[in-house]
């Protein structure tokens, strides 16, 4: 039977403090030496005559987690790493608040830095995910990456 | 077949999801949308069978899910 | 008059909850889009006949400090920046703990990601800190960096 | 001057600092340290003078800080 993909969506801000709980669970895996951590924080961007307030995210939950399933087994295999997390927002994240988590650890440095740039360059990529821009002048914009 | 609307979609479409009949392939379901929808023509978007992209002319039958989707921008 | 170097040392291991505290210390810099955090953890080696249980560092404080202030200077003036922290224990860090936390923030997540990367690889090869693993065993290694 | 004793260095001359009179130049201190501490014959080990990293011979006065460094290992 195969394995059920990890929830990755987490609803509204991801906490500071769970980053602290998540870095502290991992002081028991001794063979880790290097964790790297991309966090994306909600920015107050000006758009016409508005400023970004907060981003509304939605998702296509099923195909999202497949696709993330996929992007962890192929990075589990071209890295040696100990371990891959990913938390991304659903819902309404504010200005300054953090909305996408990645963390990636591996018994050394180059691994789990390698690991986890293209991670993130996968999940903006690759993941069916959509950000409205709410703006602070009742307007609001779907959010484009580059 | 049931069709799951996302992202800037929902603002041309009025919904998140439709259930209708399966026309015979995927060009025929945009066609059709484009016919009732007409903002459509200025939105550019991929389709989704059963969660897996589609780029080709693909045949659909009952049963199908079918994704609307404008460009990702997670992050 | 010259800026006085910020200093980077930190006796013991980085605490997790420092790091959370860093970065929601960091929500109210609104023009931040992406984060980029490197940690490093002190691995439990095999050396000879025993285990890592420990690092000691030590370093050549004030010529580290100048050090690391030039690479900052930099790192800011080839990348759009906007902040940039590193801490770097000293002392004793025993297996599983933190000993070194470094943390880049800009508008987009390119310039944290490289900033953050070629941050570290500085602090590694150009710092001048040294680490001794203690055994145990009663023995203790010079690490040698890679 | 003052001469200052890092990582490994610090097993084979067994101290952290030393005070001496300055040699005329680096080769000279080198040389001199070697005599009193033949086990540096063994170690690699770069120079600083007064903070900054020297690689060739370089005259030496009273005043300053010289110091013994292994290569760095931190992270």
């Amino acid at each position: 039977m195969e394995k059920a993909p990890k929830n990755i969506f987490f609803e509204g801000p991801i906490p500071a403090q769970k980053i602290a709980d998540d870095i502290q669970k991992h002081s028991n895996k001794t063979n880790i030496g290097a964790h790297s951590i991309f966090l994306g924080q909600v920015r107050e961007d000006q758009i016409g005559q508005g400023q970004v307030e907060a981003i509304e995210y939605t998702c296509y939950q099923e195909m999202a987690l497949e696709k993330m399933h996929q992007i962890r087994e192929a990075l589990f295999a071209k890295y040696d790493l100990t371990c891959m997390h990913v938390h991304h927002s659903l819902g309404r994240v504010a200005v300054g608040e953090i909305c996408l988590f990645v963390f990636v650890s591996s018994k050394h440095r180059q691994a789990a830095i390698e690991a986890c740039t293209e991670l993130v360059e996968s999940i903006k990529k690759e993941l069916p995910i959509w950000g409205k821009e709410i703006l602070n002048n009742q307007a609001s914009v779907w959010k484009q990456n580059n | 077949m049931e069709l799951l609307i996302f992202g800037s979609l929902t603002d041309i479409i009025g919904k998140n999801s439709l259930v209708l009949e399966a026309p015979n392939n995927t060009e025929q379901l945009k066609k059709s949308l484009l016919e009732q929808y007409p903002g459509l023509a200025q939105a550019h978007y991929f389709l989704a069978i059963n969660k897996i992209m589609v780029h080709d002319n693909q045949p659909l039958q009952e049963g199908d899910v079918v994704a609307l989707m404008p460009a990702f921008s997670g992050g």
